[in-house]
């Protein structure tokens, strides 16, 4: 291949990738955030606890991460179809990641939210707070460097799962990656596209990793 | 008048993997609207259980908490937010918002209460100057002193100007010269707004400074109750006894063999200076003999004094009296020997 | 591993696609143990993983692929594997989906074609045929749709995962298909394709799918007694009744 | 297909999948573990800040992060030839499981860490704690709630990793669900598969989390 | 001989978002081996963040602190965590360990100093017999008092004997007669081992009862040091006496136009039943007059005293003196109107 269709090839896969990631996972996060949060209200020593709900939605959880993510894709076909209009190319793509990644959203959430200390909770309490109000301005920003640090591990695994996007005709980086390198042994391809990848992770993690640091008001000095 | 608090049978057990524990044991008490009420008692008698039990933080496991007569258990759940947003409490462990900067802490209540922003932002301005950190208002909880978060969570306490506040330890963290400031400000907003206190201390000099009622708690039960000043000057049970007379008193050394002979020649004022000399430096001495008279203000006469053996006291209450334009001489078997 | 399947020259080891291949080998085990063969067959999704396996020695012959891959991954990874026999072919087939005119194909149709190597460049091939864009020529057996030179009327190329491609048809005016997928999906490939490699076609001939074993093992009594029964009356009569023309039996 | 069959097929399935994923875990654990450790205490605020192995270490695991699985799977088929003797079936796919999971797992444990109280660490050190019975005996058992949390949510995503398996004839759940619900059309035993995946997902999940409950120490009563 | 801890120009600044903050201002300090030293300061002047400075918790950002001579700037890391394990601290806000109980929280310090499992368990044992909580040995600290919590952190660091013991408000969150305990506890420490105590409070009296040296910290200088009875005897600066007297005492009512007159019979024994009526219930009398005899240790004579007009206090003044056989008579402009 030339060098100027490679670069390209991949300057496309990236905007994809990105695309896709960036895209799947704010909408993920719309969905698995209050999924995450519910999963924390409701438990039995929760802000509001409703053992029925929680328990549904625990099993609705794992029922998502439950499946392969290949037959989501085509499970969803229908949805997909519904929601953008094709159900293929990138942004087909994703509708299923969102479906994918959202309970593993709400996984990691539930995990943050689980690490915030009782007694700020109990402050809050005190002051007679709605469990909305302690989400929001206890649980939430009491937990924003673990959250932050989530958000950063979702992206990537989101970024991960992207990879698949070949399937429904997504392109991007994993696709290329694996069209090339894997079924058409250039193996040269591959490890460019690899590198672009890891620039890709890097960066997301590194912004991340900055973000909780700056923000985290914990530490002494 | 309906108490504004009253607990009926109220008792607290806690379930433990070690077996169950009873923190509160048929507690009944009232507390009337404007009044400071202290809770005293040994540590892990319950006292912090049974404030808590004030705003139901803790849940009683039997009996009735009653806010100005309406049982907090028969509330749903939007009336009891509704009647917590009246109590302010001040948390043993402070229980600041890691992630906030102090004046925002302060803001915290009032966010809640609903109060507009820049309304919240200059109340919590106020408070702050009060409690003596404008310079820490950026500053972070973890970037604080003990005694600074203390104050942060006494501000953050009075912001929404609740009707009951609920202090545990509230000076615990504070020096003397703080401490005092603190409860002046207590004392204060009860006798401007009403505000109903409810104070636990181990410092009986708080007790004594600012309540009126005061409760014993001993090993969840409530042992002795009524105003601070019976209980204070009447105490019953051993407990209170051990808790109200400061027994440290006695482990100071009694007087020994050295007598001073105290003159006041007209240049002090007429004040309980032996008094305060007993009181600030803590000597137990001996009054061997006085004639004291006040004229026009000013003290005269003399006293003799069986001074401690100790050196460190004796010279301590002397340096204390000398300070104060009061003579003392040394006596020996009470013949004069010279000044200091 | 694999020396202990080579120490046994009564067990012969297969790596296999699921379908149809697994399957046919599955057909043939009976006979194979009448031969006094036991058969073992390991099922793969994916096709490189397989090549790798044998060439490893770690199973005795593969079966997935056609010749052109095969010499594809030989020229790629220097190996030295060798087709035994043709086994079957599967004919690609163009199906209609929301168009139904191949002749009068309209501007910026879209077309899937399969995205994996052994097929897409097949699929790419049998457009060309049918005169629909013409590919570079040294576009070989990994051209993909960067390889189209000529597109007069301007199709957009969609490429999808094979099995994905029965899904979506009606949201392109045409796929083309391998037989196993169409028949999967509810197609006839005698009747649903519009235009398809004929059974004595070049094509049929390139893309028959093969045994692949090591060099030295292409005389090797399992392997002749493997291809025996695979090429077989019984054989090819399960394949015919089995796949309805969508898998073809190779003479 | 006969119901008898089916049955085997998935009891197969089943503890493949089992198989796969719980050994995969165990192992990642054991790269991963030690990975989220070093990156947590060579930070530039940590126990042993070593800035510059922190960064070579950050950029593996993202590195490790990047590699879509399918190509991790073939790039890594020497290496599991050469541990486990072939490089196809269930073992097989437990190589590159753990080489993509330990990563991941090292950025859930350093998310993990991140969380334990400044406080207790400092009581450590102020006892003349060693970096070493630090990580020991204070780090790991006070995010151990987190960690077992953590722990849950690696297991099921490593379990989805699983279901391609089939690209090296590894077998499992995920694989019968692809290959007869994906390729195949079999939607029925594609059902049947998911719902067993959903059991086994429900289980590691409830033991998790009972685990976690179980041990946590924080909360009162 | 060397000082054990030693401080040469030591300064240390937090550099925050908000400016830097110089917490520390060349402090220059030196504590002899077997000292009990107090530290003593308004909230936020530094307390805290000079002790952390003893154990290299808090690095100085400029000047030595030397430990037994050696300066812990220099060592590597193993020096200072052997240093380390001979300095025992008592935190602020406590710092155990949320997931071990109260037993492992002691024992915690010992597995690191690398004692036997049992050895440590039975450490563990007797500390928590000492400081009364044996019958919580195993529960965990989320399921504590805050007092409760304290005492679990001075038994933690007792547990490996250091020599040096840091206690950064070690009492504050303990009741009168518990704190007694624990300082009759430090006291005897101090004198079996020579144990040397660095103890931060806001309690004068516990600075009183048990240290020898004394420091004052204020706004990070060290504006006050030396022997405890040259500081309290005869503080300097304005922030010493205003920590040193009690303030409280002034505030107290003072005498007013009630005068009883205290009859000592022989039936109470000759000791400063005064002294101690002022000192345990804090009044303020004024002594107009007295004539006392010691006859074979019982006390003989009489005394005029002019009592506030607050009721409590004086009626609480009056039932202390009763309940130690002292007669008590109201007097009206020294004459005699009734007994109590
Ligand atoms: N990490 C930090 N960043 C910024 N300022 C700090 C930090 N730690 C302490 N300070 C400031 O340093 C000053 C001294 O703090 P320190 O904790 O030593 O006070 P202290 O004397 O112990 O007070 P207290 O009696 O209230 O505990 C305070 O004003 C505090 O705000
Ligand atoms: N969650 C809990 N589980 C078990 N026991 C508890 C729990 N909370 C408190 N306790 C026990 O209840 C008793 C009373 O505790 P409480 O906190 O009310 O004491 P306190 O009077 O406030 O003591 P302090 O003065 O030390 O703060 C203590 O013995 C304590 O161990
Ligand atoms: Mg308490
Ligand atoms: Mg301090």
């Amino acid at each position: 291949m030339e060098t100027q269709e490679l670069i390209k090839m991949l300057a496309e896969g990236s905007v994809d990738t990105l695309y896709m990631t960036l895209v799947s996972t704010a909408l993920a996060y719309v969905i698995g955030f209050p999924m995450g949060i519910a999963l924390i209200v409701t438990r039995k020593d929760g802000l509001k606890p409703m053992p029925a709900v929680n328990r549904i939605l625990d099993i609705f959880v794992n029922i998502l991460r439950s499946i392969p993510f290949l037959i989501l894709l085509i499970a969803v076909t229908p949805l997909t179809k519904l929601i953008v209009g094709k159900s293929y190319g990138s942004t087909a793509t994703i509708v299923p990641l969102v479906i994918a990644a959202a309970p593993f959203i709400a996984r990691m959430i539930e995990s943050s939210l689980l690490e915030v200390e009782h007694g700020v909770v109990e402050a809050a309490l005190s002051m007679g707070a709605s469990p909305l109000k302690i989400i929001v301005k206890v649980l939430i920003p009491e937990a924003k460097t673990s959250l932050i640090v989530g958000c950063t591990i979702a992206l990537s695994t989101i970024l991960g799962y992207s990879a698949m996007a070949g399937v429904v005709a997504g392109g991007g980086l994993g696709d290329i990656a694996i069209r090339y390198g894997y079924h058409r042994y250039q193996t040269d391809i591959m490890l460019i596209t690899v590198i672009v990848l890891v620039l890709i992770v890097q960066i997301l993690q590194e912004v991340g990793m900055q973000i909780s640091k700056r923000t985290d008001k914990r530490v002494r000095g | 008048m309906n108490p504004i608090v009253e607990f009926k049978n109220v008792s607290k057990t806690f379930y433990t993997k070690n077996g169950p524990f009873q923190a509160l044991n048929q507690i009944n008490l009232a507390i009337q609207e404007g009044d400071i009420f202290g809770i005293i008692g040994l540590s892990g008698a319950g006292k912090s259980t049974l404030v808590r039990c004030i705003n139901y933080l803790e849940v009683p496991t039997e009996g009735e908490v009653r806010i100005a007569g309406r049982d907090l258990g028969k509330m749903n759940q939007k009336e009891l937010r509704r009647q917590r947003q009246e109590i302010g409490m001040i948390f043993q462990n402070f229980n600041l918002l890691m992630q906030r900067n102090v004046l925002d802490n302060i803001c915290f209540p009032l966010e809640i209460a609903g109060v507009k922003k820049a309304d919240a932002r200059k109340r919590a301005e106020e408070l702050l100057e009060i409690v003596g950190l404008s310079d820490k208002a950026k500053s972070y909880p973890s970037q604080l002193s003990g005694g600074q978060k203390q104050r942060v969570a006494i501000a953050r306490a009075l912001a929404t100007n609740p009707k009951i506040l609920l202090c545990d330890e509230a000076t615990s963290a504070l020096d003397p010269t703080t401490t005092k400031a603190i409860l002046a400000l207590l004392k204060e907003i009860n006798q401007k707004f009403k505000i109903t206190i409810v104070i636990i201390t181990h410092e009986m000099a708080v007790v004594e400074e600012i309540c009126n009622q005061v409760a014993i708690v001993d090993a969840g039960k409530l042992v002795e109750t009524g105003s601070a000043t019976d209980v204070f000057s009447k105490p019953q049970t051993e407990i209170a006894k051990q808790l109200v007379y400061k027994e440290e008193a006695n482990q100071l050394e009694v007087g020994g063999k050295r007598y001073v002979r105290v003159v006041f020649d007209g240049n002090s004022s007429f004040e309980p200076a032996i008094a305060d000399m007993i009181l600030n430096c803590r000597v137990r001495v001996n009054i061997m003999g006085a004639d004291m008279k006040n004229i026009d203000g000013k003290a005269y006469g003399q006293m003799i004094l069986q001074m401690p053996d100790e050196d460190v006291k004796a010279q301590q209450a002397i340096h204390y009296l000398e300070e104060r334009n009061i003579i003392v001489e040394e006596v020996t078997a009470h013949g004069n020997t010279g000044t200091h | 591993g694999g020396k202990e399947n080579k120490a046994d020259d009564k067990t012969i080891t297969v790596a296999a696609s699921p379908t149809p291949h697994a399957e046919i080998l599955e057909a043939a085990k009976d006979l194979l143990k009448e031969k006094g063969y036991t058969l073992e067959i390991k099922e793969f999704d994916d096709y490189p993983q397989q090549n790798v396996v044998v060439d490893e020695g770690e199973f005795d012959a593969n079966y997935f692929q056609h010749q052109p891959y095969l010499d594809n991954f030989n020229e790629e990874k220097g190996s030295d594997l060798v087709s035994a026999a043709k086994i079957h072919y599967e004919p690609l087939g163009i199906y209609p989906g929301a168009s139904k005119d191949l002749e009068n194909i309209k501007d910026g149709a879209k077309i899937a074609v399969p995205n994996d190597a052994t097929n897409e460049a097949r699929a790419l091939l049998l457009l060309e045929e049918n005169g629909i864009i013409t590919l570079k020529e040294d576009a070989g057996l990994n051209a993909t749709k960067k390889d189209v030179e000529e597109n007069p009327h301007n199709i957009e190329i969609v490429e999808l995962d094979a099995a994905q491609i029965a899904r979506v048809v009606e949201e392109l005016d045409f796929v083309v298909l391998n037989g196993n997928y169409a028949l999967d999906a509810g197609f006839n490939v005698q009747t649903d394709a519009i235009a398809k490699e004929e059974a004595d076609s070049e094509a049929a001939q390139t893309y028959a799918n093969i045994i692949a074993v090591k060099k030295e093992n292409k005389d090797s009594e399992k392997i002749k007694a493997l291809v025996e029964v695979l090429q077989s009356e019984e054989i090819g009569k399960f394949i015919t009744d089995t796949y309805e023309g969508a898998v073809v039996p190779m003479k």
